[in-house]
């Protein structure tokens, strides 16, 4: 009996079957059993109808970067899962479905298995197949019967029907293990600290909690609706205000005049949402308001896939509004730098009272990677105008490094005036050619301490080679995975993607040949590249069909264009 | 005058005769009557020749973009209840591309003040037809009469659930002061339309003048008969349609500025507490 | 005595004093002289206060392409104008201003008239100063009596107020006349085909007209408005429907539901309205429903300054809304230019079948400029689909060009189905990667005619020089002036910015030292050839106070720079 | 079965029990009864479950962004007035984000028909509160109970000057058919308002049954009256509310089909005059 070091499940049925649910409790188990656990799903955009998949990774020695897409065995909750997905089924795996469902497959490795009766003796509704399912999944893997029951348990609220679960799971599990010699890997149990599993939406609410957050607005959009859920459940317990808007261009004026009247603001949104927040983004800049955006890519234009992935808002992100104004534009690639790039976008917002644009996409937003500890985030706070008494207060002042002395409503003797139109140094309106120059100067200084820290942190590199493979955002853990079977190949990671970090990634690629993947159709960090480097790449891998890449993918690109490979 | 602490100093520049000056005046005379400090004040003010009273309001304020006047006012109002938030804002930019928030803000009962400058024209702009402006009106964009319905601006703001819905009219300085007064007082959401003549582009002082009455010995907490005054539209009457008090948005919610001060403790120890939920 | 071939003139004062009107009539005057004529103004974003000026300038032989700067007369409504712009008039100029005004002013070259007297004598409204004014500088500069009163009869609708206004003109008129050697130079009546007096938003307004727009849009906003004040009051005498929107959200998407209909639609905005329009943009696009959008940049960002002029529109307007899709982005430099791209934005848009949007400036859109004929311009039609009757409709037709059938509804038998969701040709909602992908390329395969057609009018030169001063939008207008005192410089104008014509815009700086001006802070265009072209110009030179650039300004820019002047 | 006409074939996919499903069965049947030519309808749908509508209904469609059908359909309605425009859209479509667009439609009486499948909650998206959930009730972005009023969307259609105002309900379909009949027929702008249930995320069905009772005897065109009706609370009328006819908003245009055809002569005639003004 081998023990399963790389484990890969998926759990698929139509929506409404409970398929995440299902997936959660098999990665808790599995992270329970001390593997180091990767889950990514996809559903259509439809609350019934329509196939969905959760794919569970699992590794015993090093890290689950992504999926694999090859399944050791598959949980097939309807005849569709099987088809779709068993044709990328391994060789040794299993295909478990329900009798029923396996009388009208005509395909190898089927484990029929009597789940809906089970669940009719638990006396459990219909949709406990789900649970049935796992059971024996898990059962045929030699997993320990405790730590499955109590991720049931926890996955479930409501005390009945989290027993109901209970049971059947067991009952399943028990059905599984009639079954194990189909399956010659196990699951093993081994030691391990406690880890999380986490997924980027959490991480980017975590990570603005940590930043000190106090007001958080949005208006439902997938896939950045999770981060609303989570934060007004626990908002109570934050001493946070959450407001759900009746728009998008309501939830960022609230999130400005929130941050005016001294709140760390944060709004979340999908890119339907970000092209609405456009105009405000620019009064947000105009008035020096620090808000900070999170942007959840899903696949445009329009309306487009709202529940698949892309990488196609990075231009817009960077260009949005009309006219001309600083912003700070932030891409992590992992649930850990969702953490640290969230705190930081708040501390960044409030330091330089700019506007800070946070792009994850729905592949890392939706996707839970296992976390071992979550990195020391600092809250730095920003200077605040202290006031003299004979000196009027200038919301606007002219400063060398462009920031002005800011100030809350609420200080005796104190006016603030906070100005759309373009100002003086009080905020009063002005048309004046001398003054209008000089605060559009004003405003772009903060560039310049903005841009050294682009340099010294927005550029990442793993691994060593004579080819860089250039990527931003969630990529970034497909292409770790892929790495894992290259030599000669480097990662580098762009962070910041405003300001551009020229220099720093400029060094980093000297000399290397450069290969550039992207979840988009135009190329839009080789287009920064190019705009900002002057520099072609030897070659580029677009996707855009909804999908994230897969390390196959990846792998093959590197192999096709560079050298030194032994995968 | 104890009305100086409100005064920024600069000269208003509006059109002689214009309604604003006397807003202007009744906001001002509101604020000193009820001993306000001016810190403890925001106005929002949105675009339009409206949105001039931040230069000349001597309180915080916050010149927003168009349109966006309300939900800026409501970040602030949720943020800190404690200050006075009053919203200046236009026919255009309150009933136009602003509407839903408005609505929204009254359904809500967002503690907030929202005096619309209705002039029943688009006048920052040189002169277009708005939502509140009569059918056949001559304007740069109706050059062959405005063949719109007006809304009727009160009875919009009762459907939406407003808590404190009144009329003023500028030209009356004591008794618009007075309806501000209330207003500011009043707990949750409270919305005056102030009829406002703009000599320059639309014109209605005199008819305004003859058809503007006085609300007397009306039920204020009677809805059904602020729905019937609404409909009044031979004569205008202004005060108070409705008034009643409700809980009010904010009340509802956490305070962020309570959380402002102890935010720092609050990363190191709560944090952990909620990571549970993801192990 | 001289004759003037070269003047100009301002007049400035108050707003509310009708300098606006005042300027309409000094230059239609001297466009019936037979000048060529050019006017341009700025004023504040309020109703009332604030100061408000026109410059008029005619030149006898040659174009006048632009202002000087340099007034040789000034009629000073008030003080402030003697004061804010005595400075740079011309040392043989003239400032004309009531008695009342001139007591105040301690300067030189003052021309003291009794205006207030000539406007109570006459009955007149004290506005009517201007018009006294008016004539009392005409009369100085011996123009035609007839052609001004002419002008004033023509620029009042009431005949009562035409009527007083001009017996004001001709009562300043005789005064002038009396102080007619105060100046040297003398207006001429030459022999003159009858010329157009055009503003860059008429010339939009005039070419969608010509290019079959039936259906117009807008939210007002300056400096767009007067495209809608001009096409309101048209409507009936051209068969089209105008529509005032609530907001832009609405504007734009009612034009994409005309267009959808099988009107030719067309919104015009200004920035902040652009901003709004973004999400509405991606829609025509997943949709293909042909759009023009008029964008009629001011300074930004935020609110900024509603009344002045700038270029920071550029990079938004090619990346506005998330995800990706073709758009086509045009910028004329003149009315003419902008009388033939406003057609052919239509054109292009009904062909391809993708939102084009047109980019003006305040200082296009406001300023007037001589034009001795509009050139032909041609409506294309579209293909349109014929419907075949067993072949079910397909919207979105897979095609090798990428543009699929288009019909409007109505049509017996024929079902379309547009859709802001991703979809099958059909119209249909899909989450199908394969699907995903072909649409994408789909509507990408347009840029490829389109992308010829931008190298082949994407780019204009004038004149001859082993320097190049590369320029976009109404930046032109004044190159062109500038143009005429330098030697060794052509002027290289980019009409098409996406998409971009690197082939013809490299063809045509090729070996040249490569010299860049535009009206922004970031160096938009600048960035556009970095990206495209791999390429860092010589020199840039920014404006970004709201204010045009003054020929004089783009001169010395080019000594600076460039040899071979004699200027 | 004639209803086969309007149906593409597709098997729609919402939950079992949805409420989707009738209104569905109401509108063919409201087609076929008054036998429209499919081309000559237009369906425009919003974002949310209601918007699979247009997956289903074999006629013309377009399928919006969220919140803006109703700009859309106003577009289509002006330059083609010979069509039937439908406007599918939801009480987070057309009450959260697109509220102002649905209001200044009624006041311009645009000749589109504005059905809202009102389920009270955010539906496509996973299920949160909405401006017409009803207080207390929890969702996931009110775990701890709305604490917000929903709005009177009956009341709010009234006050915006809509000249036909009806509420549905989808488990009538009978009814609802009649409703959408009567509103198709109707000059101007018209609103019905269908409950709808969401068995998923707000299972109102059983509530709905119980309180729900069909208008009978009320006088159509009296406001007032409909104004004290749209009061009710206790129990829900369903039926008519309101209904005037008045002259539409695109009676008072141009017809931009008549100039789509004449457009090449127009070119080279026209101009000319126009540019006189400019000499
Ligand atoms: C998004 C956007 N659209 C349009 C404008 C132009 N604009 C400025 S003020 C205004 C309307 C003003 O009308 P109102 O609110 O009634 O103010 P008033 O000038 O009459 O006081 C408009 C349309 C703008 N600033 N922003
Ligand atoms: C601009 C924008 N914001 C948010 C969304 C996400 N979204 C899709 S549907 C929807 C609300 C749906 O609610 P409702 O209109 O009531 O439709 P239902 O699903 O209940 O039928 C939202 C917020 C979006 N598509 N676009
Ligand atoms: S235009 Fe009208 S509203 Fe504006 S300042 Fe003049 S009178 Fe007042
Ligand atoms: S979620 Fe609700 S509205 Fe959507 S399909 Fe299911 S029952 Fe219908
Ligand atoms: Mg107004
Ligand atoms: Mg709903």
């Amino acid at each position: 009996m081998d023990y399963a070091t790389d484990l890969e499940v998926l759990i698929g049925g139509p929506a409404g079957s409970g398929v995440f649910a299902t997936g959660a409790v098999a990665a808790k188990t599995l992270l329970q059993h001390g593997y180091d656990v990767f889950t990514t799903n996809e559903y259509p955009s439809t609350i019934r109808g329509g196939h969905q998949w959760v794919l569970v990774r699992a590794k015993l020695n090093g890290k689950a970067f992504s999926h694999r897409g090859t399944p050791d065995a598959i949980l097939a909750l309807d005849a569709h899962t099987a088809l779709e997905h068993g044709g990328r089924l391994k060789d040794r795996g299993a295909i478990l479905c329900d009798e029923s469902v396996a009388q009208t497959l005509n395909m190898h490795r089927i484990v029929p298995l009597p789940l809906s009766k089970i669940v009719k003796e638990a006396g459990a509704p219909p949709v406990a197949v789900n649970m049935a399912g796992l059971g024996a999944l898990l059962g045929m893997l030699g997993c320990d019967l405790e730590l499955l029951l109590n991720a049931v348990k926890r996955q479930w609220e409501k005390a009945r029907v989290a027993e109901l679960n209970v049971k059947v799971a067991e009952l399943g599990y028990e059905e599984g293990v009639k079954h194990g010699s189909m399956l010659s890997f196990k699951v093993r149990r081994v030691e391990a600290k406690q880890r999380l599993l986490l997924d980027g939406n959490s991480a980017v609410a975590l990570g603005a909690l940590a930043g000190g957050m106090s007001f958080f607005t949005a208006y439902p959009i997938t896939p950045a609706s999770p981060i609303l859920h989570f934060l007004a459940e626990v908002q109570e317990e934050c001493g946070i205000i959450v407001v759900q808007a009746e728009c998008e261009l309501s939830s960022i004026n609230m999130a400005i005049g929130a941050a005016f009247a001294g709140a760390r603001a944060v709004v979340a949104t999908s890119g339907p949402g970000l092209s609405l927040m456009a105009e405000a983004l620019g009064a947000a800049a105009m008035t020096e308001t620090p808000i900070v955006i999170v942007n959840v890519q899903r696949s445009g234009p329009s309306t487009g896939l709202p529940t698949h992935t892309a990488q196609g808002d990075l231009r817009f992100a960077i260009h949005a509004s009309h006219g001309e104004f600083p912003r700070v534009v932030l891409a992590p690639g992992d649930p850990v730098e969702a953490y640290q790039l969230s705190c930081e976008a708040l501390n960044l917002a409030w330091k330089f009272q700019v506007p800070v644009i946070l792009l994850t996409d729905k592949f890392l937003a939706e996707s839970h990677w296992t976390v071992h500890e979550l990195p020391e985030v600092e809250l730095q706070d920003a200077d605040f105008y202290q006031p003299e008494p004979s000196v009027k207060y200038a919301r606007y002042k002219l400063t060398e490094d462009g920031v002005s002395p800011l100030v809350f409503p609420g200080v005796k003797g104190v006016r603030i005036y906070t100005n759309t139109n373009e100002h003086d140094e009080q905020g009063f309106v002005t048309v004046d050619p001398a003054v209008v120059k000089l605060m559009q100067e004003k405003r772009f200084r903060k560039l310049k301490e903005l841009s050294k820290l682009s340099e010294s942190r927005g550029v990442k590199v793993y691994g060593e080679g004579d080819t860089a493979l250039v990527v931003w955002g969630s990529v970034k853990s497909v292409a770790m995975e892929a790495l894992e079977k290259v030599e000669g190949v480097k990662l580098v990671q762009v962070i910041w993607l405003e300001p551009f970090p020229r220099r720093s990634l400029a060094k980093e690629i000297e000399g290397c040949k450069v290969l550039v993947a992207e979840n988009n159709f135009t190329s839009q960090l080789v287009s920064l590249m190019r705009e900002n480097l002057k520099l072609e790449p030897h070659a580029v891998l677009n996707k855009y069909d909804g999908r994230p890449f897969s390390p196959q993918e990846l792998n093959e690109f590197m192999k096709a264009n560079a050298g030194g490979f032994h995968g | 005058m104890v009305e100086k602490v409100f005064d920024t100093g600069r000269r208003p520049q509006w059109c002689p005769g214009c309604g604003n000056y006397s807003i202007l005046a009744a906001v001002k005379a509101a604020f000193t009557d009820l001993a306000l400090d001016p810190s403890e004040i925001v106005a929002v003010a949105g675009i339009g020749c409206h949105g001039r009273m931040t230069e000349y309001l001597n309180v915080n304020a916050f010149h927003a973009i168009h349109g966006r006047a309300i939900p800026v006012a409501v970040g602030v109002k949720t943020v800190n209840p404690n200050l006075t938030v009053i919203v200046h804002t236009g026919d255009g930019d309150a009933y136009s591309i602003g509407l839903s928030h408005l609505l929204h803000a009254a359904r809500r009962n967002v503690g907030i003040k929202v005096i619309v400058h209705n002039n029943m024209v688009f006048a920052l702009t040189t002169g277009q037809a708005g939502p509140t402006t009569p059918k056949g009106v001559k304007t740069r964009s109706t050059p062959a009469g405005n063949y719109e319905e007006p809304f009727n601006t009160i009875l919009l703001a009762l459907a939406s659930g407003a808590t404190f819905v009144a009329r003023g009219f500028s030209d009356d300085v004591q008794h618009l002061k007075e309806l501000i007064k209330l207003a500011i007082k009043h707990r949750g959401f409270a919305f005056i339309d102030v009829l406002q003549p703009c000599p320059t582009f639309y014109d209605l002082r005199q008819i305004l003048k003859q058809k503007v009455y006085k609300l007397e010995k009306h039920d204020v907490t009677d809805f059904k008969a602020a729905l019937e005054l609404a409909l009044e539209s031979e004569r205008i009457p202004v005060g108070v349609f409705y008034h009643v008090e409700k809980t009010a948005y904010e009340e509802n919610l956490g305070s962020a500025i309570k959380r402002l001060s102890s935010v720092k403790e609050f990363s190191k120890i709560r944090l952990s507490k909620l990571l549970a939920r993801f192990s």
